[in-house]
């Protein structure tokens, strides 16, 4: 049996597309600070994009912005100036590079982002809502805080009634309402409910191909890594959300990815173990984090990152485009509160998904940045334990800080997880035989 | 009239005997061992700076203390921190001094002065021992130096290898990991130092750097620290004379002690 | 006679041990490890040989294990300290499924299968806090020898509460209770129980099962063990020769590695199944 | 579990005593990580509602018939809790599980709040380690929508249903209109001990006043309110001087609490006219109005007129300016800033907050601390160094 011909206008395209979409998007950011254009501030969890996309606000996305500077492996020089801005060693790492860049006039590794005219943000994290304050002391950027409603509690200890639903929902149709006008306000138009119909609707697309993206990665090998690859489909998720570009890209992706699994193409060669990744990735050594797993033959297969940091866009929910107000709120209240249950109850979504992918290993990496996902994580994972015989590894670092990255520590840790798993292989195979 | 500052630290005692005269002269001065009973030790070091100055107990005037053991001299007139303290002694030196940095064994502490001298801000590092000269003597006892060679060490290097400095003791496998590479010793010690300095700059600039910079403490033992914080200031560092390096927050105490005295008789 | 080899390279110590083909501890060294690793890792191994009365080219396979696993260059492969800690656990004591490592900067928490097959581990992330080192800052700052640390804290009536977490401060609040008058049994059971309480919290993330196996430098401490034994109301398994389980681990990995190269019976091959990738 | 005998389980067994007494004893039940308030409750038959930091409506718990205890963690060693988290975690959320994990705070319903990312993770913490309920209550974080109150009020509802089902009675509006009258009178004594800690503290000091207000949240309120009125008239009587301390105030209080004895330390050399300690407790700066509807009320007051902190997001309310009218309203002429080591609201908020302080030429010194701090030299010789900075030319 041969190994198939890649056909290479089909395999590899969505990493160069995402690749080009990215940068071509840093472009017109750049652009639209060189011209003083007014920009809109959003975070992943909530991003509103249909709204702001409809009265054709650009967005800028400070999260990414920042986690652009530890992948360029200049995040250091901007925690630090930040830090001698006087914010704390101890706060999020994305909040203060975004601090530093905007004493820098919006200098970027990327570019130049432009000044926020407006923020729009929600309660899925708080550290948005600090972060969002500084731009209200530094610009006096009005800030809209979108309250969406989270879980009150656990999946399994009780859920929401069909009228407690009703009453979260209407809340945040009329909040949805409030920040139309503050956007008409700042326009100068009044809302283009065409518009808004055909962003829907792009925003649709997208949401059917991410959830497909999602599954194809089920088969083995796996098509994709979800840490290394999945994060560059993230981008574009985020970035084009709303978009005729963003929907393509999807399709495509789709494409692509179906092509490779009727063909066998797996992200590794030798896929010898198929991980899960819970947490934030590790920025600062990005690269060389995923080759430390691959050299060991692992992949990650899936990534909470790809659900919470998707804004819940993973759920697949589909805008009714009849009554898309209402429906943008049940939408957003939906997926937003689905991205929070990701990090704040875990464990039975990654059972599911061990189960799902055929996981052998669950790989969980909290980080000092960020306690919205990794306050609790030690207690998932021994939960996750309990409940199902399978390796899970506990490595912290950070998403921004190198300071507190040791890659030798962490690669003797990895290489004693693949020793386990390696030992257990073998055992199993075993008692198989 | 002459007055006394006495800084009881963890480790050595110090007494210093000033007067106005001449624009402010010190005329005696004595270090000694604190051990574990402080007393004693304040009242040793002023007994024999007394003697090198020679004069009587009685011609002191006003006794300010300071440093760990400020409320262990009963003798005393008043009692300061030794951020004030260390401040005052700084600026006797260095009349243009805007921000202290002051590096121990234990602790490190920036301050910032007002154009009186007085503290205006100050930042304290408490966390961990990364960023204090411990984490030098650590690095040093590792490569088989000790303490009071560390100095000298750095001096010879050219290039300073990289130790991120997390933890004091994680920081040794980091410099193993440069010795058993070959990394000569003086540059790794000269890399303990980097690390050490980035650190303290970084409180700095949360109490606000001024210029003109002075540096005081324990740390001064070592002449390559200057020329490392000046390099990551980008601005010149003052250090005071080799001979009063230990001495400044009992100079600055009898500097204040000298202030106390002349508004009391105002 | 086959013979084999583990050199455990820690970041103050190296260890070295040989094992014959019945799996028993035949030779055995321990040397500080100073500046040149390499050198270091050489010298305990010729130093295992020499003890155990067994020449260099009876040996038929060497692992390096520790955080200076890479510098045993004569070594036929590496093993990271965390597989070779629950092997060796398992060899020592059988039937052990949890093995505590209190190493000079780490600590490690390790579920093991019968087998010594690594379920679970937990290691201190941040910093040295809760670990070896810190006994090494306490006895510092008293003059007290290593050895002699945990003989003085069990004599303690009342003991003090360490605040601090750093290891390198631990110094300075020793000396702070020196200072208060507080007797020197009290302030270093007080570290002694600052110590275990991490530890446990570390044992807790990979969950406490008995029987436990203590190893590493520390496990020669009574206080420690005691402290622990009563803070997890448990007796556990503690070895004279609790600090060569790294390098013992090694051996048996590189004994299987040695045995399936030589014998191709079913039984070695079955063995040297248990060999980590 | 077991209390230990001479432990106060009510805070009647203080009222009536001479002043130095009732202080004393509030802080030996404050200090008492056993609880023995909420064990003797619960021996009588009586449900406990938990409650994280920073606001809750206790008139809730209250009316439904349990008691609300505010879980603001304390320092108490960890054994259990640390193994749930990672290392980069402030103090309080990890203590506050170790006393319940421990059992010494025996609850029948928890609630957290999203003040913080790690204090909303709690929900989830908990319900892998309780049986009993726990719940998120989302305060509204878009005070400045118009729906918002109407939203609250519905949440408010929905909570009260959940904590009759647990205590096991059906809160009338009777109920509710005498619990927010019960907190009402609590919230005007509080007020009133305030006033007194700011016109005067050389009479009462910030550690002793945090002291009866802490112990509130540990009793029914009607319990509180007795003891309050009862020591509120014994200070006019003290004999203490007035000395030449700097007038300050305390902020960062507002969640992990500082240990009493760091309190302590600070009240040696200076006044603390204001602060922002337990806030929580005193988060409604209003009366609640006796309205048709007590769960709009609530509602209503929390939105309209609640106090500030790090943690409440509203356009109304930009927190540095909140601070110089503490500053001024209190006549104080300094600020502390204080921090609980790895408080991500309360670290951001120090940066504005100095700015502000800066600007205003406020002096000001930033400091951390922890609950479990034991050892305050470091915080004594930055008090002394900044009150040495404002005394010495």
């Amino acid at each position: 049996m041969g190994t198939p011909l890649a056909d290479s206008t089909i395999v590899g395209r969505g990493g160069r597309d995402g690749a080009r979409l990215i940068r071509d998007w840093f472009g017109t950011l750049a652009a639209a600070a060189e011209r003083g254009d007014p920009s809109v501030y959003v975070f992943v969890m909530g991003s509103m994009a249909e709204i702001l996309r409809a009265f054709d606000l650009p967005l800028v996305f400070p999260e990414i912005n920042s986690l652009q500077t530890a992948v360029r492996r200049v995040s250091h020089e901007y925690l630090g100036a930040a830090e001698d801005y006087g914010y704390s060693p101890d706060i999020c790492g994305y909040v203060k590079a975004d601090v530093a860049m905007q004493l820098q006039g919006g200098k970027h590794p990327m570019g130049r982002i432009p000044k926020p005219a407006l923020a729009v943000l929600t309660n899925a994290c708080n550290t948005y809502m600090k972060w969002a304050e500084i731009w209200e002391r530094m610009y006096k950027t009005p800030c809209f805080t979108l309250d969406v409603p989270g879980s009150r509690s656990a999946p399994q200890n009780g859920a929401s009634t069909a009228a407690d639903d009703e009453n979260d929902r209407r809340y945040v149709e009329a909040q949805i309402r409030e920040l139309i006008l503050v956007c008409e306000k700042l326009t100068g138009r009044t809302l283009d409910l065409d518009k808004l119909a055909t962003v829907l609707r792009h925003t649709n697309d997208m949401a059917a191909s991410w959830k497909r993206v999602l599954e194809l990665n089920r088969h083995r090998p796996s098509p994709y890594n979800a840490l290394v690859d999945g994060t560059v489909y993230l981008g574009v998720l985020n970035a084009l959300r709303g978009s005729a570009l963003g929907a393509e890209y999807f399709r495509d992706l789709v494409e692509e990815l179906e092509y490779k699994n009727a063909h066998d193409m797996g992200a590794l060669a030798d896929e010898r173990a198929r991980l899960l990744f819970v947490g934030v990735p590790c920025y600062p050594i990005f690269r060389r984090f995923h080759e430390i797993f691959a050299d060991h033959g692992g992949t990650f297969v899936s990534s909470s990152y790809l659900w919470f940091a998707a804004g819940g866009l993973d759920l697949g929910f589909q805008y009714d485009l009849s009554r898309p107000l209402e429906s943008l709120a049940e939408g957003v209240l939906k997926s937003v509160r689905h991205a929070g249950d990701s990090m704040l109850f875990p464990d039975r979504a990654l059972l599911d998904a061990a189960e799902l992918y055929e996981a052998d290993g669950i790989v969980y990496h909290p980080v000092k940045s960020c306690r919205t996902v990794s306050t609790g994580l030690a207690g998932s994972r021994r939960a996750v334990m309990k409940e199902r015989d399978i390796p899970c590894l506990f490595i912290e670092s950070d998403m921004m800080d190198q300071r507190v990255v040791s890659e030798a520590q962490m690669k003797n840790r990895i290489d004693a997880f693949f020793e386990g798993l390696e030992a257990r292989r073998l055992r199993l195979a075993g008692s198989a035989a | 009239m002459i007055t006394a500052g006495i800084d009881v630290g963890s480790t050595y005692t110090k007494a210093v005997l000033f007067t106005a005269d001449g624009g402010g002269t010190i005329v005696g001065s004595a270090m000694v061992p604190t051990g574990f009973r402080m007393e004693a030790a304040a009242t040793e070091a002023l007994e024999r700076a007394l003697a090198h100055a020679g004069v009587a107990r009685d011609a002191i005037a006003y006794v300010i203390s300071t440093g760990q053991g400020r409320y262990q001299v009963p003798w005393r007139d008043l009692q300061v921190t030794d951020l004030t303290a260390q401040a005052r002694g700084a600026r006797h030196f260095f009349p243009r001094t805007r921000t202290v940095l002051d590096v121990g064994g234990q602790t490190m502490k920036a301050s910032r002065l007002d154009d009186r001298g007085r503290v205006a801000s100050f930042r304290l590092n408490d966390k961990c021992a990364a960023g204090t000269g411990a984490f030098l003597e650590k690095t040093a006892r590792y490569l088989g130096f000790g303490t009071e060679q560390i100095g000298a060490l750095a001096t010879t290097s050219a290039t300073a290898a990289s130790i991120s400095g997390v933890c004091a003791v994680f920081a040794e496998s980091e410099v193993i990991n440069h010795v058993s590479q070959g990394v000569p010793p003086a540059d790794i010690m000269h890399g303990a130092m980097v690390s050490l300095v980035i650190r303290s700059v970084q409180l700095m600039k949360r109490a606000k750097v001024e210029a003109e910079v002075t540096l005081v403490g324990g740390i001064m033992r070592f002449p390559t620290m200057q020329v490392v914080l000046a390099e990551q200031l980008k601005m010149p560092v003052n250090v005071p004379p080799d001979a009063m390096a230990q001495m400044t927050a009992a100079i600055g105490a009898a500097v204040l002690a000298q202030q106390r005295l002349a508004k009391r008789a105002a | 006679m086959m013979y084999a080899g583990g050199v455990d390279v820690g970041s103050t110590q190296t260890k070295a041990v040989i094992v014959n083909e019945r799996r028993e501890l035949v030779g055995r060294s321990l040397i500080a490890t100073g500046a040149n690793v390499i050198q270091a890792a050489q010298e305990a191994f010729q130093a295992a040989l020499d003890d155990g009365v067994v020449r260099e080219h009876e040996v038929g396979c060497v692992i390096g294990t520790g955080y200076g696993r890479y510098k045993v260059t004569f070594g036929n492969a590496q093993v990271t300290e965390i597989s070779c800690h629950a092997r060796g656990a398992a060899q020592m004591f059988p039937g052990t499924k949890t093995v505590l490592d209190m190493g000079g900067q780490d600590t490690k928490a390790i579920r093991i299968r019968p087998d010594g097959e690594v379920v679970d581990f937990c290691m201190n992330d941040k910093c040295a806090a809760g670990t070896g080192r810190f006994l090494q800052a306490a006895a510092f700052a008293l003059d007290i020898p290593l050895d002699d640390l945990g003989s003085t804290a069990l004599r303690s009536q009342k003991p003090v509460k360490i605040s601090t977490t750093c290891t390198v401060f631990a110094e300075s609040e020793v000396l702070s209770w020196v200072a208060k008058g507080r007797h020197i049994e009290d302030i270093l059971m007080g570290v002694h129980r600052s110590i275990a309480a991490r530890s446990i919290s570390l044992l807790t993330r990979v969950g406490i099962d008995a029987p436990v196996t203590f190893t590493g430098g520390v496990a020669r401490n009574p206080a420690m063990v005691k402290v622990l034994n009563e803070q997890m109301d448990l007796a556990m398994n503690v070895s004279e020769e609790s600090h060569f389980m790294g390098a013992l681990g090694a051996a048996l990995f590189a004994l299987d590695r040695a045995l399936a190269g030589a014998v191709q019976s079913p039984a070695a091959a079955q063995s040297a199944g248990r060999m980590p990738a | 579990m077991t209390v230990a005998p001479s432990s106060i389980t009510s805070l009647a067994e203080l009222a009536g005593r001479p002043l130095a007494e009732v202080l004393s004893g509030c802080r030996e039940l404050l200090e008492d990580m056993d609880f023995p308030t909420v064990h003797a409750w619960k021996e009588k038959g009586g449900t406990v509602c938990g409650h994280f930091q920073v606001y809750f409506p206790e008139e809730l718990a209250h009316a439904a018939g349990m008691l609300p205890v505010k879980v603001r963690g304390g320092p108490v060693e960890m054994r259990q809790a640390d193994s749930h988290f990672g290392s980069y975690l402030c103090s309080v959320i990890r203590s506050s599980l170790e006393l319940a994990l421990g059992g010494k705070l025996p609850l029948d319903f928890f609630v957290t709040h999203p003040i913080c990312d790690a204090a909303r993770n709690l929900c989830g913490v908990w319900a892998r380690n309780f049986a009993y309920p726990s719940r998120i209550l989302y305060l509204p974080q878009n005070p400045n929508s118009a729906s918002s109150a109407e939203w609250l009020r519905g949440e408010y509802a929905r909570l009260l249903r959940e904590l009759e089902t647990v205590s096991g009675h059906k809160a009338t509006d009777g109920d509710l209109r005498n619990s927010i009258a019960v907190y009402n009178e609590n919230r005007r004594l509080i007020r009133a001990l305030w006033a007194v800690k700011r016109d005067t503290p050389w009479l009462l000091g910030v550690d002793e006043a945090y002291a009866l207000l802490a112990v509130g949240s540990l009793v029914r309120r009607e319990e509180h309110n007795a003891l309050l009125a009862a020591v509120l008239p014994l200070f006019a009587s003290r004999t203490a001087r007035k000395q030449d301390k700097v007038r300050v105030v305390f902020e960062g209080g507002f969640c992990e609490q500082p240990p009493l004895d760091l309190l302590g330390v600070v009240a040696q050399s200076c006044y603390v006219v204001d602060d922002d300690l337990l806030i929580g407790l005193r988060f409604l700066e209003k009366d609640v109005p006796a309205g048709p509807d007590p769960l709009a009320s609530l509602a209503w007051t929390y939105i309209e007129g609640s106090g500030y902190s790090p943690v409440q997001h509203d356009l109304r309310k930009p927190k540095e300016r909140m601070l110089l009218e503490r500053v001024k309203g209190s006549g104080a002429g300094a600020v502390i800033l204080a921090a609980a080591k790895m408080c991500e609201p309360g670290l951001d908020e120090q940066v504005a907050y100095s700015k502000a302080l800066d600007e205003a030429g406020i002096p000001y010194f930033v400091t951390e601390f922890e609950e479990r701090m034991s050892s305050f030299d470091q915080m004594q010789v930055q008090l002394e160094t900044f009150v040495e900075s404002i005394l010495f030319d």
